[in-house]
Parts: C-alpha cells; sequence; structure tokens
C-alpha cells in the first residue's frame, strides 16, 4: 500500500476544497468549556483538534445512527393517515481524525445493520462518508482495543489512516474510497518515517498492558456461563443510568416511537435505547424478566462477548474505555473482563 | 421603510380558572369589550390544575404568548389553589428566564368575577406586548438535532471559558 | 477511617444492618461499596475523592439493595439532604436504616482525581458548603476537617445569571442539543423515585422521549421544576450526564431563587416541609398583575 | 375513530352576525372523528335541542360539541337534552363562541378563525372525554350548629321540625346569645326576650335538639353526609343531670362581686353561676378564674379554700373535680352560626389590623358606653330594672350623645365596612331613652343613615320626627371629661359650625366584628373567610347560605354585619338546605374529582399536602397474604372538590382529575 505524506497545510487545503464542493467534514472539536471533545462539523481545519490525545465524549456512532432518528411522518386525514416517507439520502461526509476504536466500532455494526434486515439509513450513511482514522497514542490506563482484537492503530472500519510525524502525517489509504481521496496530487508519496513506527508500536504496547488479549474461544465459554458467579452481584452499584450505553461505540439498541407533532400530524423516530436501564425489558402486564440491575448489567457483558460475536464473528466492543470513564458509579468493564479472561483462560 | 407584509398576529392561549377569570371573561363578552382576537381560552376548574407543561406545551405548539389567570388571592373557590399556582410560577417563571425564554411573552393576572375590563386589558397588553416581540421562532425553531459548529477561536470568549460542571 | 470499618463491623457482625451502604478503593479511585460480610469492612474508605451521593442506593428503585436487608448508609452533610427528603416524603422510614454521617472537608470533581483538594480540583458545591457536618445521623464519625479551598474561577451560575437573554437562550440551546435523553440524570437522582415517570408515560407523551433540543428542555424544565426545593444538591445529575451538560447550574440557580423568594434551604431535618405543596397568603407576587 | 357531532349556534344574531357559523361546522365537518356539523339559529331551544337528540341517535355520536354561549350559561342544558338522547351527559361539552369571541370582536374573518379553533380544542377534548357517572354518598341525617344565638336556634328548630336530628352546639353556658340582651327590637319596639325566651326553651326541649351547652367544636374531620365532629364539653363543674336549677349554690357563693359578662361589666354576678335568669339551659357553671377554690388551687393550697355551693346544693351536682370531656357527633350537614362580636374601641386591638379611638376615653370615662351596654341599661331585667341611670353616680342623664360608625366605614380603623345594625338600633336607643326619660335630650351624631327594610325608615324618621332625637351630621372629634358632663367636640357639616355638647353619657355605636377563634373553626371546616374573618359565602347572591364546602352551611352575623330578622332568614334558608339535603337517601356529586392510579403512584404524597380539603387518604396497597408493599394515594370522592392542585402537583402525573385530564388539556393546547 501506497503512503502519502500530507502537511497540516495540505489537509487545511484539503478541507477548504471538501467544504467547497459542499462535502461535510467532521473532525474532533474542543468543547466550549475547553475539557472535553465532541465530533463536530467544521468548516476549516483550525478549528478541529487533531493533536488532542483524549477521546471525544461520544463516539461515531451518531453519525450512522443518529440519537434520534425520523423514520417517516405522518399527517390524520379525515378518515385515513398519509405517510410522507424521508429519503435516505446523505450529504457526502468526511470524517478527519477518527479514533480508530471509533472507526472499528462502525464496523462492527455493519454486521447487524445488514443482517436479517438491511437499514438503509445506515446503510445509506456509510456510503456517503469517508472515514479518516488518525491513529491513537493510547489515550489512558482505561483503553483496552487490544483485548479486543484492534490495537491504537487499526484500521477497521477506516478509509483512511493518518499516522502523525512531523510537519503533519503520514496517510495510508485502507480502502479505494481512501485512495480516492488521497487522489489529489497536492499529496506526494513518501514512506512510514520510522519515528512514526515507533510510535505505533510503543502505543501498542502501552495498550496491552492495560488488559491481557481475550482468550481464545472467550465468546463460546462465556456462552455457557450464564450463571458465572461473577454475575452475582455484578452490578448492585450500577445506577442503570445507561450513560455508558450512549457513550459506546458499539450499542446500538434503539426505540421506535410515535410522537405527535401537533393535532393532526407527528413522527415515527426511533431513539437510542439501553439495556441497562429498568424499562428496556418492562413488559406491558408490568412483568420484567431482567428484574434486577444484575441481569441488565450481565446482558450487557453476554451481547457484547458472545452472543454477537457468536452470531457475527465480531465482539461488540472496541475497547475504547468510554463506560468505565463515563460511568458516575465506578462500574469498571476491563475489571470484569480480566476475571473473566482469566477464568477462562485457567479453565482451557 | 413601511412594510407592506402582513402584521404578524400571534397567537395566545390562556389558562384561566372557572369561577373568577373565565367568568370575567364572560362578563368582558356580556358587556361587549371589545378586545384583540389573538387569545384563545383554555377553561381549568382552578390556577392549580395549571401544570407548567401546560406553558410548555404551548410554546411547542406554536404559542406566540401564555396567559395564567385565576381568582386574587384569598378568593379562590377552592381556598388555596392559587396560592400553590402562585408558587409554582414564580418558580418556573424564573427558570424560564434562567434558560433564556423571554418572560415577557406569559402574562399572569388574578382576574375576578367582576373585572371584565381587566381581562380586556390583559389580552390587549399581552397581544400588544407578545406583537412587538415578535414570533417565538426561538422555541419553534428547536428542531435540529444537530448543534452547530462553535464559534472560531478568538469569538464568544465569554462562553469558552471552563464552566465549573462538577 | 478505622473508626467507619470497626463501625460497619460491628453493625454487620450483631446484624444491626445487613450491608453497609460505603466507599472502597475501585480500581480507578473510589466507588461505591456495598459491604454484606463484617470481614470485608476492611474495604471500606472515606476521603475527598469520596464524591458519590451513596443516599441513591436508598432509593425504592433498587430492588437488587433492598433485598440484600436492613442498609447502613455513609452520608455527607449535602448527602443527608437527601436521605431526609426521602424520609420526608415517605420513600424511606428513618427506622428502616442506619445513617453513618461524616464529618466531610470537601470532595474533588471527580472520584478519580487524587484526593487533594485545590481550587482547580475541588467540587464546586463544596465552595459554599454550610453542612459539612450532617445533623440527621445515627453516628457521626471522624474530626471536622478544614473548610475546603474555595473552586476557581468566579461563579459559573452567576455568569449565566449575567449573560444578556439571548445569549442564555443560545447557551441552553448548545448544551441541551447534546442531550441524547439517556435519563442517566434522572437515574443517578436520589429525589427521583416516581415508580413511573412522567417522562416515560405516553398518554399523553408531555415529554417527547426523542433527543430534539425541543423536548430536550421539556425535560429539563419538568425536571428542575420537581426539584425545586428538594434538590439536595449532591451533583449526580452533572456527574452522570455523558454528555456533559452543567444540570447543576439549573439545579443551583433554582435553589438559590427558592431561598430568595421563600427563605427556605433545603436541610437534612426531614421534619421541615418543603416549599413546594406549602404557600403563605402573602408570598410574594411581584410578578403577578 | 370518534363519532362527535357539531352543532354551531347562531344564538340568532348574537354570534352570526360576526362569526361565519356555517363555515366553522365545515371546518369541523372536516375534522378527523367529527361524524356530524350543523349549524342552527338557537341551540338551546326546543327544536335545537331536538337536532342534537336526532344527531345522536342517527349518526351514532358517542360525543357532542355545542358552539354556543358560556358553558356557565347552557352546559347543563345541553348536556341533559343529550342525556334524554341515551349519551353519557359528560361526553356534551360546549365551545364558547359568544362571550369569548362573537360578542369582544368585529372582524368577522378573524372572528370566524377563532370560533373555529376554540370548537376544535373542544371537539379534541371530547374525543378524549370518558363516560362519569354521579358519585353516590350516604347522607348522616343530623345536622350540627355552631352558635346558639338567635339563628343557632332558629336553624335547629327549622332542621327539627323538618323531622331530621340536630346537635346545637354553644360556647356559652347558656344559648340565646346577643338577642338576650337586648332590651326591645327594631323597628317594632317588641322586648327582645319575650320573643326570644320561649324559642330557646322549645330548642332545649324539642325531642329532635341535642343541646352541649358550655360546648366548643374541637375537630371536624369527614365530608359532606358524612362528617365527625368532635366536641369538648367545658367542664362546668356542675353535673348537668342531678342540677335543678334551683339556685341555692349562687346564694352560698361568697364572691358576688364578679361583673357580669351578660350585663356588660354593668352588673355583677357570683362566681357560681347562670348568666341570666332565663338561661337555657338553667344549670349553673363555676367560673374557675374567680371561685375562691379554684384561685386556692392554682395557688397550690391543699386546704380547700371555700366549698359553700357544694355544701348548698341539695342534689350533689356541684363536682369541682370534673374535667373537659369529649364527645363525639356524626352529622351529614353543619351550619355555622357563631355571630358577632363587638369591636373594642380604645387603643387596645385584637389584631394589627384594627386600630382603635383614643379620643373617645371608652372604658376611661365612666358614662362613655358601648350600644350593648345601654341595650342593658334600658332592659327592664337590667342591672338598673329598666332606668337609664349613668353607670358612674346611678344618676339620670339628661342629655345623651349617640356617636354612630364608630369603627365601622373607617378604613384607617381597618373596618371598611357598615355594620348594618347600628343606624337602627342608635334610633331605637334615642326612643327608648325618651320613653324612659321624657325631659331629656337625645344628639346623634352620624354620617348616613341608613335605613333600608320593612318599616326601618318609617322608624328613623320615628325617632326624628316625633320622639325628638336630634341628628347631626358629622363626627365627633373628641370625648372630655368635665366635672359630671362629658364635653363632646363635633362638627356639624350641614350648618358647617363646630359643636359643643355637654353630655351626660355618650353612647358610642361599634362595629360588629366576628366571634374571636373564627379562623380557627373555619379551618377546620375548611371553609373560607374574607380580611374580616367573616365566613364567605358560595355565591354572593345564588348561594348565600352555603359555604365553599359541600355540606357546611352558614347563618347570621357569622357571615356579614345581620340584624335579626336577616340572620334568622339565613338560619331558615340553611335549614331549608339542610332539610333539602336531608332528603336524599344518598347524595349525588359531580363526577369532576380526582382519582389516584395507585399501581403508579410513588407514594411521596405532595398530593395529601396541597390539596385544600384534606381529600387525599393513605392507603396501604397488600398482596395476597397481606403485606403491604406500599403505601399510596387514594381520594375520597365525598371531599374531593375537583380543583386538580394535586394532579399539577404530581410529579409523575398518576393522579387525574375526572373531566379536566391530562389527555384532554393536553389535546385541547395541541389543537388551539
Amino acid at each position: 500500500m501506497k503512503t502519502k505524506c500530507i502537511s497540516r497545510a495540505d489537509l487545511a487545503a484539503l478541507v477548504a476544497d471538501l467544504a467547497a464542493a459542499g462535502t461535510e467534514v467532521v473532525a474532533p472539536v474542543k468543547s466550549r468549556d475547553g475539557r472535553a471533545l465532541d465530533y463536530r462539523r467544521i468548516g476549516r481545519l483550525e478549528e478541529a483538534a487533531l493533536g488532542e490525545v483524549a477521546l471525544p465524549r461520544r463516539s461515531l456512532k451518531e453519525l450512522f445512527l443518529p440519537a434520534s432518528e425520523v423514520l417517516l411522518r405522518y399527517r390524520l386525514e379525515k378518515d385515513d393517515v398519509a405517510i410522507e416517507e424521508v429519503p435516505a439520502t446523505f450529504p457526502p461526509l468526511v470524517i478527519l481524525g477518527a479514533k480508530p476504536c471509533d472507526a472499528a466500532g462502525v464496523e462492527v455494526l455493519d454486521k447487524v445493520m445488514g443482517w436479517d434486515y438491511r437499514d438503509e439509513p445506515w446503510f445509506a450513511r456509510r456510503a456517503a462518508t469517508t472515514i479518516v482514522s488518525l491513529a491513537c497514542p493510547g489515550v489512558d490506563g482505561v483503553c483496552f482495543c487490544s483485548a479486543v482484537g484492534l490495537s491504537p492503530d487499526a484500521t477497521k472500519g477506516a478509509d483512511v489512516l493518518l499516522v502523525p510525524a512531523e510537519g503533519g502525517f503520514v496517510a495510508e489509504a485502507i480502502t479505494p474510497r481512501g485512495e480516492a481521496l488521497l487522489a489529489s496530487k497536492r499529496f506526494a508519496e513518501g514512506e512510514m518515517p520510522v519515528e512514526a513506527q515507533a510510535a505505533r508500536a510503543a502505543a501498542k504496547e502501552k495498550v496491552a498492558r492495560n488488559l491481557p488479549a481475550q482468550p481464545t474461544g472467550f465468546h463460546d465459554w462465556l456462552g455457557e456461563r450464564f450463571d458465572h458467579a461473577a454475575f452475582k452481584d455484578i452490578a448492585q452499584r450500577c445506577h442503570g443510568c445507561g450513560a455508558c450505553a450512549s457513550v459506546c461505540p458499539t450499542c446500538h439498541c434503539f426505540d421506535i416511537v410515535d410522537e405527535p407533532e401537533g393535532l393532526d400530524r407527528g413522527a415515527r423516530r426511533r431513539n437510542w435505547d439501553s439495556c441497562a436501564t429498568c424499562k428496556f425489558t418492562l413488559h406491558a402486564s408490568g412483568h420484567n424478566p431482567r428484574a434486577t440491575q444484575n441481569e441488565r448489567f450481565r446482558q450487557r457483558v453476554m451481547h457484547k462477548f458472545s452472543i454477537y460475536p457468536r452470531r457475527f464473528g465480531e465482539v461488540l466492543c472496541s475497547g475504547c474505555g468510554r463506560c468505565v470513564r463515563a460511568c458516575p458509579a465506578g462500574m469498571d468493564l476491563p475489571e470484569i473482563l480480566g476475571q473473566l479472561f482469566r477464568d477462562a483462560g485457567g479453565a482451557r | 421603510m413601511a412594510s407592506e407584509a402582513p402584521q404578524f398576529e400571534p397567537k395566545i392561549v390562556a389558562f384561566v380558572c372557572n369561577w373568577c377569570t373565565y367568568t370575567g371573561a364572560d362578563l368582558a363578552g356580556t358587556s361587549r369589550l371589545q378586545m384583540a382576537p389573538n387569545v384563545r381560552v383554555v377553561r381549568l376548574p382552578c390556577t392549580g390544575r395549571i401544570d407548567p407543561l401546560f406553558i410548555v406545551k404551548a410554546f411547542e405548539r406554536g404559542a406566540d404568548g401564555v396567559i395564567v389567570s385565576g381568582c386574587h388571592p384569598a378568593d379562590c373557590h377552592y381556598t388555596a389553589g392559587n396560592y400553590h399556582a402562585r408558587r409554582r410560577f414564580a418558580i418556573f417563571r424564573d427558570l424560564l428566564d434562567f434558560m433564556g425564554v423571554d418572560v415577557r411573552r406569559i402574562t399572569f393576572s388574578w382576574v375576578s368575577a367582576s373585572e371584565g375590563g381587566k381581562w380586556r386589558d390583559v389580552v390587549n397588553d399581552t397581544t400588544a406586548r407578545v406583537k412587538e416581540l415578535g414570533p417565538f421562532t426561538e422555541y419553534q425553531g428547536l428542531s435540529d438535532p444537530w448543534p452547530p459548529a462553535p464559534p472560531p477561536t478568538g469569538e464568544g470568549a465569554s462562553s469558552s471559558q471552563a464552566l465549573g460542571t462538577p | 477511617m478505622n473508626e467507619l470499618r470497626e463501625l460497619a463491623r460491628k453493625l454487620l457482625g450483631d446484624g444491626t444492618v445487613k450491608v453497609v451502604i460505603g466507599y472502597e478503593e475501585g480500581p480507578r479511585g473510589v466507588r461505591p461499596a456495598m459491604i454484606t460480610d463484617p470481614a470485608q469492612a476492611e474495604r471500606l474508605v472515606f476521603d475527598a475523592r469520596c464524591v458519590h451521593n451513596l443516599a441513591t442506593y436508598l432509593n425504592p428503585r433498587r430492588p437488587h439493595l433492598a433485598r440484600l436487608g436492613k442498609p447502613a448508609v455513609v452520608v455527607k452533610g449535602c448527602d443527608a439532604r437527601a436521605v431526609a427528603g426521602m424520609i420526608r416524603e415517605s420513600q424511606v422510614k428513618r427506622e428502616d436504616v442506619v445513617i453513618v454521617g461524616v464529618r466531610c472537608g470537601g470532595v474533588v470533581r471527580d472520584p478519580t482525581m487524587k484526593a487533594a483538594l485545590a481550587p482547580e480540583t475541588v467540587s464546586p458545591r463544596c465552595g459554599h458548603c454550610a453542612s459539612r457536618e450532617p445533623k440527621l445521623f445515627d453516628h457521626l464519625l471522624g474530626a471536622l476537617p478544614p473548610a475546603p479551598p474555595r473552586p476557581a474561577g468566579d461563579d459559573p451560575v452567576a455568569r449565566v445569571e449575567q449573560m444578556p437573554l439571548p445569549e442564555r437562550w443560545a447557551f441552553w440551546k448548545e448544551e441541551l442539543s447534546r442531550c441524547v435523553r439517556c435519563h442517566a440524570c434522572r437515574e443517578v437522582c436520589p429525589m427521583c423515585f416516581c415508580a413511573a415517570c412522567v417522562a416515560d408515560k405516553s398518554r399523553p407523551q408531555w415529554i417527547e422521549t426523542s433527543s430534539t433540543p425541543r423536548a430536550n428542555l421539556s425535560w429539563q424544565l419538568t425536571r428542575v421544576m420537581h426539584m425545586a426545593g428538594r434538590c439536595a444538591g449532591c451533583g449526580e445529575c452533572t456527574r452522570a450526564c455523558p454528555s456533559h451538560i452543567p444540570l447543576s447550574l439549573i439545579l443551583a440557580h433554582v435553589a438559590r431563587h427558592v431561598e430568595r423568594r421563600f427563605g427556605y434551604q433545603v436541610d437534612d431535618d426531614p421534619s421541615i416541609p418543603a416549599p413546594i405543596g406549602a404557600f403563605k397568603t402573602d408570598d410574594s407576587q411581584e410578578f403577578i398583575l | 375513530m370518534s363519532r362527535i357531532g357539531v352543532l354551531v349556534c347562531h344564538c340568532g344574531e348574537n354570534i352570526g352576525r360576526t362569526v361565519d357559523c356555517a363555515k366553522v361546522a365545515h371546518a369541523l365537518g372536516e375534522l378527523p372523528g367529527v361524524a356530524h356539523a350543523a349549524d342552527y339559529k338557537y341551540m338551546c331551544s326546543d327544536p335545537g335541542q331536538l337536532l342534537i337528540k336526532q344527531a345522536i341517535a342517527e349518526k351514532k355520536l358517542d360525543g357532542v360539541v355545542v358552539a354556543a354561549c358560556s358553558p356557565r350559561m347552557h352546559e347543563k342544558t345541553f348536556r341533559r337534552a343529550c342525556a334524554s338522547a341515551g349519551m353519557n351527559s359528560f361526553l356534551c361539552e360546549m365551545a364558547n363562541i359568544r362571550e369569548h369571541c362573537s360578542w369582544i370582536h368585529e372582524d368577522r374573518e378573524r372572528a370566524t378563525e377563532k370560533a373555529i379553533a376554540l370548537a376544535r380544542a373542544i371537539v379534541e377534548k371530547v374525543k378524549r372525554n370518558q363516560p362519569l357517572s354521579p358519585i353516590h354518598i350516604p347522607i348522616e341525617r343530623r345536622a350540627l350548629v355552631i352558635g346558639g344565638g338567635i339563628a343557632g336556634i332558629q336553624a335547629a328548630l327549622d332542621v327539627a321540625d323538618g323531622g331530621g336530628q340536630v346537635v346545637l352546639v354553644e360556647k356559652e353556658p347558656s344559648i340565646g346569645g346577643h338577642m338576650s340582651q337586648l332590651s326591645e327590637t327594631f323597628p317594632t319596639l317588641d322586648c327582645s326576650q319575650c320573643i326570644l325566651t320561649p324559642r330557646m326553651v322549645e330548642a332545649y326541649q324539642h325531642p329532635n335538639i341535642k343541646l352541649l351547652a358550655y360546648s366548643e367544636v374541637e375537630s371536624v374531620s369527614g365530608y359532606i353526609g358524612n362528617f365527625e365532629v368532635k366536641v369538648r364539653r367545658k367542664a362546668r363543674g356542675v353535673d348537668e343531670t342531678r342540677c335543678n336549677g334551683c339556685g341555692e349554690c349562687q346564694k352560698a357563693c361568697p364572691s358576688k362581686k364578679i361583673p357580669s359578662e351578660f350585663e356588660q361589666g354593668l352588673g355583677k354576678r357570683t362566681a357560681i353561676y347562670v348568666p341570666f335568669p332565663q338561661a337555657v339551659p338553667n344549670i349553673p357553671v363555676i367560673d374557675r378564674a374567680n371561685c375562691a377554690l379554684f384561685k386556692g388551687r392554682a395557688k397550690g393550697a391543699k386546704k380547700q379554700a371555700c366549698g359553700l355551693c357544694k355544701d348548698a346544693c341539695g342534689r350533689q351536682a356541684v363536682d369541682f373535680d370534673q374535667q373537659d370531656s369529649f364527645v363525639t357527633e356524626k352529622v351529614g350537614a353543619i351550619v355555622v352560626a357563631t355571630g358577632y362580636q363587638l369591636y373594642t374601641i380604645g387603643k387596645a386591638q385584637p389584631s394589627e389590623k384594627l386600630k382603635g379611638y383614643g379620643e373617645y376615653g371608652y372604658g376611661k370615662i365612666p358614662d362613655v358606653i358601648d350600644g350593648l351596654q345601654f341595650e342593658r341599661l334600658a332592659s327592664a331585667s337590667g342591672p338598673t330594672g329598666g332606668k337609664i341611670l349613668r353607670p358612674s353616680d346611678g344618676k339620670e342623664p339628661k342629655k345623651i350623645v349617640f356617636l354612630q360608625c364608630i369603627g365601622s366605614r373607617d378604613p384607617a380603623k381597618g373596618i371598611e365596612y357598615c355594620s348594618k345594625i347600628c343606624c337602627m338600633y342608635v334610633a331605637k336607643h334615642t326612643m327608648l331613652y325618651r320613653h324612659k326619660v321624657h325631659d331629656g335630650k337625645a344628639y346623634v351624631f352620624y354620617m348616613d343613615v341608613r335605613a333600608g327594610g320593612k318599616g326601618y325608615e318609617e322608624f328613623a324618621r320615628r325617632a326624628i320626627e316625633e320622639e325628638g332625637a336630634i341628628y347631626l351630621r358629622g363626627r365627633v372629634s373628641k370625648l372630655e371629661r368635665a366635672g359630671e358632663k362629658i364635653k363632646v367636640y363635633g362638627f356639624d357639616t350641614l350648618s358647617g359650625r363646630p359643636m359643643v355638647i355637654d353630655a351626660e353619657m355618650v353612647v358610642l355605636a361599634t362595629a360588629m366584628r366576628p366571634q374571636p377563634g373564627i379562623e380557627t373553626l373555619a379551618q377546620k371546616l375548611s371553609v373560607s373567610y374574607d380580611g374580616h374573618g367573616f365566613i364567605n359565602e358560595a355565591h354572593p347572591k345564588l348561594r348565600p347560605v352555603e359555604t365553599n364546602t359541600a355540606g357546611v352551611f352558614v347563618a347570621g352575623a357569622c357571615q356579614a354585619p345581620r340584624d335579626i330578622p336577616d340572620s334568622v332568614s339565613m338560619a331558615s334558608g340553611a335549614a331549608s338546605k339542610v332539610l333539602g339535603l336531608f332528603s336524599h337517601e344518598e347524595l349525588e356529586r359531580d363526577p369532576t374529582v380526582a382519582v389516584v392510579d395507585e399501581a403508579g403512584c410513588a407514594g411521596c404524597f405532595h398530593c395529601e399536602r396541597v390539596c385544600p380539603y384534606g381529600a387525599v387518604e393513605r392507603k396501604d396497597v397488600k398482596n395476597r397474604e397481606g403485606v403491604v408493599l406500599k403505601v399510596v394515594a387514594s381520594v375520597n370522592k365525598g371531599v374531593c372538590q375537583g380543583c386538580g392542585t394535586c394532579q399539577a402537583t404530581c410529579p409523575s402525573k398518576k393522579v387525574e382529575l375526572q373531566g379536566f385530564t391530562d389527555e384532554q388539556m393536553f389535546a385541547v393546547i395541541s389543537a388551539l
């Protein structure tokens, strides 16, 4: 694969060109209080905060599965209901400086989105979007991408991988779409500098220290451990607030609601939901098959590390660690995984 | 630069109690007191029944102004509903103001069954005030789910300072 | 700390309580702990990282904890206000909980921080704290530490209050646009104990469950109205918000307004009635024509 | 989908002139769920109502909206029409397009547009209306009358004569009230006691009346038809069942110099006493504050300081150890008839709102007295045997000045209202005086003479024209003691001259105020009262003897200053209301009441705190084993008046006011 060298000025020119051509560009942007990052639209490269180590508050997921999305609109007529479809067409979008774990999360979700029912809005947005990842130095002691088969410079889900280098970046096109983005004559071909290679290796090593890789066959092992002792009191401190699901790049459960917007009209929307909340499985009868937080948290672990991988061959987790950082009660997924990994490894 | 565009006619929803203000509004009608046709009255038993959510929903549904009106203190048909409403709306009004809603769009009044003239004044004054404020586009425009990009560095400095979030 | 562990051991040992809800050292900072075995009392800690309001775990919406049996709960002065609120509003019976009060010298903003209190790290709510020693307790532990430093920067509530109206609107519009309606603010709140929240009610649906700026504003307006004169000011909603919306600013503003107008401060005395649901015939009514 | 019928009324030209009624009907006919829409000249007429009934039958309507006048005008009419066509009456509502639209707007286009919006909102509401049925409540056919003055006695007798049972509670030792103190009554000058005493006795002996004298209402719970009243029976120190009213105890009592309340301090009584000879019941009471024995006990004396009354009693009725006792009475209705007290004239006042007169020397100049004291002087059974004699020296005054409006009609004194009876009783006083002191001169300083009432104006004129009273329009600035005389500094505004009269006695016609403690009683009864403490009637014109609490009625001067005929009329009115209530087996009430969704109630009881009626009760939710799972709120339908404050307060909206549910209001707001 050919790599190209891109100076910051070149990148700025690319953003300007894209903007001029009507392509939306999204990048990590500092929040107003300066304390956090968000993936947001930019008009100029200077607005982006590409040099920041931290993860944006929420993942890339919402660019493909918004927190709330109109599926159709309806209007009551005298004796009928008129339906207005919402077209699943989206303007071209380039995501610049995506975290590799976030890009990977999107690709993981392609599986379920295209499974028994093809989710048109999801794939229409996917088709309109080019993801330019930026190799990560490893964020902090929580990250565990390497434990779920990824790495801080993973290319999964990315069309282009940028690696920081002297004066700019080295860019590697991963997909034909990435190649097209880099096709500009402005970008000179060049080799990955040694320092950049070394930084990538160092980052990998750093992250790997946080949590050992999952043992082989873990998904099947876990799938048979529904009553594992670790689940018994797993979530006593959990509030069931669902903050973890909101920030997760791979949590994708949604609820579909019809909401009136006036006397005679309304919209059908799908909204993010979370298995952590007590109402997620609450039946109309009042019965709740997942009666307490312990069962709900077990579901979260099971779905991510057994149910999804057994069905789709992919772990429903990109190891970003946002759930740990966001949890107000100190619930710690890598801690739980560590225990389970040890147990599974030992059992072998 | 006289505008030829049709004058803005605000939509104003009035939540009133049955015993004082509704009856006062009836009296205004019986007395043929002419007033602006912008106000639509919703009859409730008591101001105590009026939920802040009514006001929120009225704005969501396109109201440009709201009137809340009931019995004068000590005159409540149910003895105390208006006192509870008074506390509730003192807080709610201040909350709306803190959130950036122009509370001049909401009129709170006591109009007794005998104050047809006062009702007319409340209706006309509120209509005039809301006309001046223009359509409540801020509230009605709360539908774009994608936040705008933050202001470029240098502008909006006051809002880019770190806010003390615990 | 030893005092706390000993008390926990004793309470669990003699069967006074079945679980002690306290703090422990987690892999990344301090976190809540539910201790049921006296031998595990060693795990308990208390220092300036103990940010969490453990009163939340008394909330009746936590059946998995209620199942454990009678709890003892470790509370700071601020947390005690929430316990008092739940007692006042018939959610917790005073005799059904052992309240372990701890004297508090302030906490940091985030439990993963170091326990060192500095103007940059101290939680904003500790700046003017007048309740570092709970009045509602069965046991009161520790000596009163020195007062925490004042948080750095000017008063964030006043800063929003002083914004011109359109700026204030724009500020909140932007902040609330990030809300994804996960309702984490509600779930972590000790005072949000409704079995069925109005935000989940669909007939009628006063508050849409979708994340639109309109519904987000409607939700926060409703939540804050319900909190007026009840909010313990623990800031858990703000800490839980995955979108970092400064919800505490709204609650703090309303609390100040309630105090100015009704002379009422949320207190940890359950016998003092809240200002909403009461009235004085001569309450100020300058806003009413 | 709903099948709503919309009927738009022209009200002749009243609506049709400014609202295009056909267009309104057409627009509403286009709405989903509207199965019928029409307009008609007069909907409230018989043919108009017939249209509704036909539409219900032919179009199988499940809701009716009449866009016409105010629902306060004709809601009942149209609901009745719907009910007669077999529809639940609560599925019919009105949109007010007359008072709230056609009468107040001129622009036809905009008025029509508004009428459509108003009617559309009601259509959306009615789509969500639930059929409601009236609430049935059993009735305890027993009334409590609070106050044994003329109003209370009249109400008790009327109810009792009508077949109802009555509990009559009087806080004083005897019934009779202020009327028993009066000498003669205007405008007929018949003797007050002569007409009152037989009524007192009748009340006492009536088989349907249970008299609890020297008793006070301690607490009231329950609701219309089903009140439970706890009455404190104050300790008389005399066993009512033993005493035969012989009076030996009073003769024996050594403390004989106690100012008599009945005589307004102008006479004396003993420590064990009956207030006046005709008292009912004729049973003495021990005034513990003035009894030597009780004074001794209060000081902690071991030895009994006195006991002469007990020794004198042949029936062992005197009981020094008697304590307050309580009785609980179940009643279905309550009549409040607590009467009035006189405004206190001096500087010291019972509340900050009231101001007194320093300049009249009341209490300092012995011969400055109030109207009730004059009544006692004029009364044949009074301390002077009916002779007008000065309290200071017992001489007959030859010149009396009467001052009207003392306190009354004076916002500066805190009493804006007219006390209504003073003009008449001052006229009466001048006459009584002249009848007794033929050469006496009576002056009256007045603001206006208000003599509205049958025979009243003639009576007042007689005082002036035939009985020689000198009426001076003006106020008196000062009263000053000058030897045996009282200098009255006044101003005659009609002649424009200052006046100084050397009076030998001055009578102040003081304002009427409600009885002390009325606010506490009103709170116990959940009835509202005005800024002065007078009980508020439910409607000043149409419901003058009802209060805002169902089943509680009001009579006499506790509602506003009243004279005897007014008080008696009110009492009879209240009694007829009580009897009307008692004429039913069960009570039918408007089902506009709050209902709690017990499954969703979190039991925070905010509703309980805001309910003005105490209608919210706590209810245990138990499982099959009887274990209490949670405690939830529950609304007593008999007590709830339907204000809906609970619903706006409930954080989870788990209490709904029937007829104004959240779904209905949401739809209305969305439709406007």
